[in-house]
């Protein structure tokens, strides 16, 4: 453990770091993108188009922030902002390296949980206020989504909690020293992958908003910063999810000594959001009852089967020796 | 666990299992006649495991359950009637629902649900039988889709039962913040040691009362007696009206006891009061009604007013007459809707009083087993309301409490004018044209048809020969 | 606290562009339409396995001081679960969207009723119709994939 | 964090009881009454919490999760019958269901 | 054991009659002839034996029957007959008998569901009449209720639902009344010795304290002057027996009001017999109440049975009357006046109810010079009429005139009133002949004299009539065992004060205890 930082500077950094790097992905996927299919992707401003980012926040700041007449207001306003929040408050119990951490709850994963459970209300009261019918289709088929996928997801970390007893975010990190999780995990990560994908809406779970169906799905309505703040409040969900399963699976900080903890986990973590641009890239949609099917039919008895085995190889072995 | 506590608890997971089962069933075929044939053979199985088991052997399971000879009476009770509801069920609900399999799963989670209340010693135990009672209630009282009125009244009930749990609950919440005890007995303990009642502990069991008060639909919480009554299929009103009352009964019945809350005038005042004014409203009400499913409802209010003043009574005695009341107006309620379940047609419940003119020269068998048990709901003898209620009014009597006794009497009074006027439909001269045709095989109803020969049996048997169903209670309730 | 300060902060700047009469996506009509009572069934489903994890995972941050006997609690407990996900998946609970089969399987039933009915009917006539239910199956098809 | 004394517990969760309680009577729409009806029935479990707290057992959280069980269990079968009720009435006023009368 | 047979003759007849008509239409008409009739005999037999032992001093008790039936209670099945019950048993077969004949033909309507309802009547009255337990005792007075309430409902005339409604709650509500005492009665006794019984004869000697003791005769009083009726509480009665069907008005007032006497001396007077002291004065003016306002009321009915209905109110004023007059004359004559009131008045009644069958009316203004048409009923009415004035030579004479001298002991001024409404039965009486059989012809269409059955009827309803008008001595004896045993326990105890010192229900716990 290091000397404690103070705990508003980690918050700082945090905040300031996510922030920054949010908008950075979005020009790292677009280029990602194109490398993989082929094409140029954002070139012209900047060294490799690096300032298209910052051209883009201009024009959404500047845009006209428009608020449809038909919309329930307050409602319609309030929805993106909870995107951000809610997915920012999740980093509040994510170590980066020991003793940088926000807040070590004791309860760290139920934390998270609750926090990105709170993302459903975002799409579910942006698609209500925006008073559209494609909006509220998306709003509707995403509420679902995340919904299922909530319950499979909490399931599928429960694996790791057996293994170390504790919600923790730390502790699961510092129990990784010998053998990181995802080896005897195995099944809880892939699911908990899948159910991370489908909660970020992320393609190929891009239900909610999938184009060519219905539009934007939930956000068609909005625009200018608010629209900015869904989109950005994605791509911190996407970090989120990445650093959740850094921490669950992969060991954390964890690493060898040559680098600093830090920067293990950074790795670990831009490790994982390519794995998502790269899904993105090579997957198809699947229809929305697919999906459904998916989720309830197959992922809900692996997860719980896998749980099941999971505590009684634990009780085995803890009563064997 | 050991041993006993897994032989004792079986019942429950008979029960429990049965409804698995069902529900596997379900999953495979739908097929009515089995999952009956399943459901009834469960309840059978049941209880003779529980009569055959306890003899009189009093076993606590810690801090849950208590398996003693008051709540294996009840226990066994509560499943002879969820087998007679069975009965009539399956006529009535074969000629309705294209899925009338869950309501099987659906009453035998209820009648678990009933059994947990009544050997429950401990918050918790208390809280998950009266919500697996309730939770299925829901759904067994707006089990006919096609029925406005039960829909309307599935919503009414959950409503009310939802409020009036948020009111036990908070009692209990109370209780436990000033005792520190969710369990009975430490409850018990706490009052004993304690010079007077705390403030918050009183406001507590008030809140329970008024909890209580409405799953018994007693007065002033008896609003959504009759509208649930009457939008409810037949049996599952007779449900509600027995088994889901009589296991709250019995533990308001240990509890009291437990706690000994006769020491304190102020509850004993309460329930006087509530008494009196069950009895008074449930009656006054009944007498304008045209719909029998209603006066039944008012009616059962008045009685579960009649079965407060022995509650009141205490002791082994109010005990006893709390009990073999419980009897005898189960097979007369049972009974009741039995009828009212198989004169019912597909569209709509035989609740209204033109339904029943002249049904004495229609179909004499049925209209005497009604008039038998209308006349043992007054209190008439040679039924064994008569027994119950002498029973009731010789505890109270018994504990010099005259004011009670004569409402009761008074009531009882009142309570005849209702009951006869039904009877006297039934024996109006009928003119018009012939019964219509049964939809279904005459075979369908023999089940119901025997059913309710046993209930009438029973309620004759038990009216003149009482002393076999008082020694019954003797020694399981004294024990 | 800080980081809802912050948030907030950002809020204040998108006010500063505010312009009421210009631009968006036109809508048309009202969009408080009906949907599917499958999402009310999906959030039923939510709300019974979302609160049977609860127990799970309090089982699970004790589950070594109970050992094997609160295992089997939890076996038995898991197995409701299963059965109730059997139950639910065969009463089609877990039917998301139309099943085509299904739909085609009725609707086949319906036709060969009809074109049953149909031939009496032309037999009487003693005239034949039979492209009729050839076209309607069409469009009868189309409506319900739609 | 400072620890909160049981009367003030009891009292929020009185309040939030009250105003459940409130909302019930005076509510008419149904989806709402079943809204304040969960209301009252956290207001209870939070008082479980708070007498759990007073006497330093896990009586009382154990008892909010079955608390919450059964309102979820509640919900949804409250769901279903308002569903099937707006089916037919197709309204979710309270006032409108009143077939029954007498 | 004969006694149990009595009742299970009836009630099996009953089920029997029910039966019976599903295999031959008919058939339980002849049934029920033959189960009153064999009773009938059966109690006949049993007083010509029994007026040996009855003088025999000691034991005024000339057959008992007890079988246990619920112990853990006190309840046994209790049966004793004396002279008291034995003259109102044959009472009761003699009128049920000619029930069962004056229903042969006005019965067309459910005839297997009609006897039962009657030979149940009976036989709940029956067991009232022998019971000495007193749960067993309330038990039988439910049970004559229901079928009668049957009876009027379905049987009886225009407005017969809202007649038997009233019958039943009056009636109903007036016996709860008498459990609550009954039971009072159990605790406070068992609560004393210990032994909880309901036995008629344990209860005889409870110690009561004054309050106790009044509270607990106002229940059975209730019961038995709504029964009777007294004047406050009749107003059941005309509507019941005007709109009764013919065997059933019979037996509601030639029995049923009888049972009310009956409590009277049987139960009342013996266990309260302070109480009843105390309250006789009250009691004997509402009897004499009753006299006046029935004469009165009677006289200016248009509807014969509701005329003759009011005539039995004014002649159980006498009864009440009687009973509290505390004497041994007294009390005769109200066992007579039971007796010749059942008689003459359900002639009466049979006679309503053959006009009836005849010209479908009851109004009387609607008769009139029937004489000439009907020699024969005319004769027999004004037989019955004379009897109901109290003309000498008929039974009622003997009875009103016993009643009126033991009154006389009592209170004079009563006295005087009461035979004042004498005169007012007079009033009635020949307002009866006149209006029917004298005047002016009304509407004689379809009027035949008495056919054969129903002379039948009405030959032993006259000899008996003359016959207790002249000798009435064999039913004075036969009564007189029992009444004056009553008596005298009731001066006895009465001789020794209450036992004031205990507090009033003071014994604390129960049965258990």
């Amino acid at each position: 453990m290091e000397a404690p930082i103070h705990p508003m500077l980690i918050v700082a950094g945090v905040l300031g770091g996510v922030m920054l790097v949010a908008p950075g992905l979005i020009w790292l996927e677009r280029r990602l993108l194109a490398l993989w299919q082929d094409r140029y992707g954002p070139n012209r401003a900047g060294p490799f188009g690096v300032l298209v980012v910052l051209a883009d926040t201009l024009k959404l700041f500047f845009k006209e922030d428009w608020t449809p007449p038909f919309a329930d207001k307050k409602v319609f306003i309030v929805a993106p902002a909870i995107v951000v929040i809610t997915a920012l408050l999740g980093f509040v119990v994510i170590p980066f390296a020991p003793g940088f951490i926000v807040s070590d709850l004791n309860i760290g994963i139920l934390f998270f949980l609750a926090t990105s459970s709170m993302g459903a209300y975002s799409i579910i009261l942006g698609g209500w206020a925006s008073n559209n019918k494609y909006a509220l289709l998306g709003a509707m088929r995403g509420a679902a989504q995340m919904i299922s996928y909530e319950v499979f997801m909490g399931l599928s970390m429960m694996g790791v909690v057996l293994l170390t007893g504790s919600f923790s975010l730390q502790t699961i990190v510092n129990a990784q020293q010998d053998l990181w999780f995802v080896v005897p995990q195995f099944v809880g990560f892939v699911t908990f992958l899948i159910a991370g994908i489908a909660e970020t809406h992320r393609l190929p779970f891009d239900i909610p908003e999938s184009e060519s169906e219905i539009i934007a799905g939930f956000h068609s309505e909005y625009s200018g910063m608010k629209f900015g703040m869904f989109f950005v409040g994605e791509y911190i969900g996407i970090i989120l999810i990445s650093s959740i399963t850094v921490c669950l699976y992969f060991g954390g900080w964890l690493g060898p000594a040559f680098l600093p903890p830090v920067v293990w986990f950074i790795l670990k973590t831009f490790v994982f959001i390519i794995l998502f641009i790269l899904l993105r890239a090579s997957l198809p949609r699947p229809r929305y009852d697919q999906l459904m099917d998916f989720g309830w039919k197959i992922l809900l008895p692996v997860t719980i089967i896998n749980l099941m085995i999971t505590a009684a190889i634990v009780l085995f072995n803890e009563n064997s020796p | 666990m050991s041993k006993t506590d897994f032989l004792n608890v079986i019942p429950l997971f008979m029960l429990t299992s049965s409804a698995i089962l069902i529900m596997f069933s379900i999953s495979v075929k739908r097929n009515h006649k089995l999952i009956y044939i399943i459901t009834a053979a469960s309840f059978v199985a049941d209880f003779f495991y529980l009569v055959m088991y306890h003899p009189k052997v009093k076993w606590v399971i810690e801090p849950l359950f208590i398996f003693d000879g008051f709540g294996v009476f009840n226990m066994g009770l509560i499943l002879l009637t969820a087998l007679a509801v069975t009965m009539i069920s399956y006529a009535y609900f074969e000629q309705r629902e294209e899925r009338k399999e869950e309501y099987y799963i659906l009453l035998i989670l209820a009648t678990l649900g009933a059994a947990v209340l009544v050997i429950s010693k401990h918050f918790v135990s208390l809280f998950l039988g009266l919500e697996i009672l309730s939770v299925s209630l829901y759904a067994m009282i707006a089990y006919l889709r096609r029925r406005e009125r039960s829909d309307e009244a599935g919503i009414k009930y959950l409503i009310m039962a939802a409020f009036s749990s948020a009111f036990i609950l908070f009692g209990m919440a109370l209780v436990y913040a000033v005792t520190g005890a969710m369990e009975f007995s430490g409850i018990a303990k706490f009052l004993s040691t304690a010079p007077q009642m705390p403030l918050l502990l009183l406001t507590g069991f008030g809140m329970m009362i008024v909890g209580v008060g409405f799953k018994l639909s007693l007065v002033p919480f008896h609003m959504w007696a009759a509208d649930v009554y009457e939008g409810a299929p037949a049996p599952v009103t007779a449900f509600i009206a027995t088994v889901s009352k009589g296991g709250m009964m019995a533990l308001l019945v240990r509890f009291f006891n437990l706690v000994d809350g006769y020491r304190y005038t102020s509850l004993v005042v309460i329930f006087t009061v509530i008494a009196i004014a069950s009895m008074l409203v449930g009656n006054l009400l009944a007498l304008r009604q045209r719909n029998v499913k209603r006066i039944l409802a008012y009616s059962s209010i008045a009685h579960i007013g009649y079965l407060l003043v022995a509650f009141l009574a205490g002791g082994a005695m109010g005990i006893e007459a709390v009990s073999f009341y419980l009897v005898a107006y189960f097979i007369t309620t049972v009974g009741a809707f039995g009828i009212l379940a198989t004169l019912s047609d597909r569209d709509r419940d035989a609740e209204q009083m033109e339904d029943y003119q002249g049904l004495l020269w229609r179909r004499p068998l049925t209209a005497a087993i009604l008039s038998a048990m209308l006349l043992s709901l007054a209190g008439i003898p040679l039924t064994a309301g008569f027994v119950g209620k002498f029973y009731l009014v010789a505890a109270g009597v018994n504990n010099h409490q005259w004011l009670l006794v004569s409402m009761l009497a008074l009531n009882s009074a009142i309570g005849l004018y209702y009951y006869i006027r039904i009877i006297a439909v039934m024996f109006e001269r009928h003119e018009g044209e012939e019964e219509p045709a049964d939809m279904l095989h005459p075979s369908v109803y023999i089940v119901s048809g025997v059913t309710m020969a046993v209930l009438v049996a029973l309620l004759l048997w038990v009216g003149v020969y009482p002393e076999w169903m008082m020694d019954v209670i003797k020694t399981y309730v004294n024990s | 606290m800080l980081g809802l300060s912050f948030v907030l902060g950002q809020r204040h700047k998108e006010r500063a562009t505010e312009d009421p009469y210009e631009g968006g996506i036109l809508s048309t009509g009202s969009a408080r339409l009906r949907f599917s009572s499958q999402f009310y069934l999906i959030a039923m489903l939510f709300v019974i396995f979302d609160v049977e994890t609860i127990f799970i995972v309090s089982w699970a941050i004790a589950f070594r001081e109970l050992g094997w006997y609160g295992y089997v609690g939890v076996m038995i407990f898991v197995i409701l679960l299963f059965v109730v996900l059997i139950y639910e998946w065969r009463n089609g609970a877990l039917d998301f969207g139309p099943d085509g089969k299904k739909i085609l399987k009725a609707y086949k039933k319906l036709n060969q009723k009809k074109s049953a009915a149909e031939n009496i009917v032309s037999k009487v006539n003693g005239a034949s119709q039979p492209h009729v239910p050839a076209l309607k199956n069409k469009h009868t098809n189309q409506s319900t994939t739609a | 964090m400072n620890t909160i004394s049981v009367e003030a517990g009891l009292i929020l969760a009185g309040i939030l009881f009250m105003l459940g309680l409130i909302s019930v009577m005076i509510r008419r729409n149904i989806i709402f009454m079943l809204i304040s009806v969960e209301i009252m029935l956290n207001a209870a479990g939070l008082a479980f919490i708070v007498a759990g707290a007073r006497w330093a057992q896990p009586d009382g959280q154990v008892m909010f999760i079955f608390i919450l069980t059964m309102a979820a269990a509640e919900v949804s079968v409250g769901l279903a019958l308002i569903l099937q009720l707006y089916h037919q009435l197709k309204t979710l006023d309270g006032d409108a269901a009143n077939k029954m009368k007498g | 054991m004969i006694l149990i047979w009595f009742i299970i003759i009836l009630m099996g007849g009953g089920i029997l009659a029910w039966i019976a008509e599903q295999w031959q239409a008919g058939l339980s008409r002849w049934v029920s002839l033959a189960a009153t009739l064999i009773n009938f005999v059966l109690a006949t037999v049993l007083w010509i034996q029994s007026p040996g032992q009855v003088t025999v001093a000691g034991s005024s008790w000339i057959s008992t029957f007890t079988a246990q039936w619920i112990p853990s209670f006190g309840v046994s099945f209790n049966l004793a007959l004396d002279g008291l019950s034995l003259l109102l048993l044959l009472l009761t077969f003699f009128l049920g008998l000619l029930a069962v004949l004056t229903s042969w033909n006005e019965i067309q309507y459910r005839c297997g569901f009609y006897y039962f309802n009657l030979l149940w009547v009976l036989a709940g009255i029956t067991g009232v009449f022998l019971t000495m337990d007193l749960f067993l005792f309330y038990f039988f007075w439910e049970v004559m209720l229901i079928p009668m309430y049957f009876l009027i409902g379905i049987w009886g005339h225009e407005n017969k639902t809202y007649a038997a409604y009233k019958f039943f709650i009056f009636t109903q509500a007036s016996g709860l009344l008498m459990l609550l005492a009954i039971l009072g009665l159990y605790f406070i006794h068992g609560s004393n010795t210990g032994n909880y019984t309901f036995s008629y004869f344990d209860l005889l000697g409870t110690a009561l304290t004054l309050e106790a003791s009044r509270l607990l005769m106002l229940g059975f009083l209730a019961a038995f002057i709504v029964k009777l009726p007294v004047v406050p509480f009749h107003t059941w009665l005309p509507d019941a027996h005007s709109q009764a069907p013919t065997a059933g008005s019979l037996i509601l007032a030639g029995l049923l009001l009888k049972t009310g006497a009956y409590g009277l001396i049987r139960f009342v007077v013996p266990l309260f017999p302070h109480s009843a002291a105390e309250i006789a004065p009250w009691a004997m003016l509402f009897g004499v109440i009753g006299i006046l306002y029935g004469a009165v009321l009677a006289f200016s009915q248009t509807d014969f049975k509701r005329l003759v209905a009011y005539t039995s109110v004014s002649h159980m004023g006498f009864v009440m009357l009687g009973v509290f007059a505390f004497n041994a004359l007294a009390w005769q004559g109200v066992v007579m006046q039971m007796i010749t009131h059942g008689v003459s008045t359900g002639a009466l009644f049979i006679l309503a109810g053959t006009l009836y069958e005849r010209i479908h009316t009851r109004d009387i203004l609607r008769m009139g010079g029937f004489w000439a048409k009907m020699p024969y009923m005319a004769v027999i009415a004004l037989i019955f009429a004379m009897a109901s004035l109290g003309l000498p030579g008929l039974g009622n004479f003997v009875a009103e005139f016993l009643t009126l001298i033991g009154s006389w002991h009592a209170s004079r001024v009563l006295t005087v009133l009461a035979a004042i409404g004498l005169v007012g039965a007079t009033a009635y009486s020949l307002r009866i002949m006149q209006k029917i059989f004298y005047g002016g012809i009304a509407e004689t269409h379809g009027l035949t004299d008495l056919s054969r059955r129903e002379k039948l009827i009405f030959l032993p309803m006259v000899i008996v009539i003359i016959w207790l008008g002249v000798f009435p001595q064999p039913v004075i004896d036969t009564a007189k065992q029992t009444l004056t045993g009553v008596l005298e326990q009731a001066h006895v105890r009465n001789a020794s004060p209450p036992a004031t010192e205990k507090p009033i229900l003071s014994a604390k716990g129960g049965i258990h205890e």
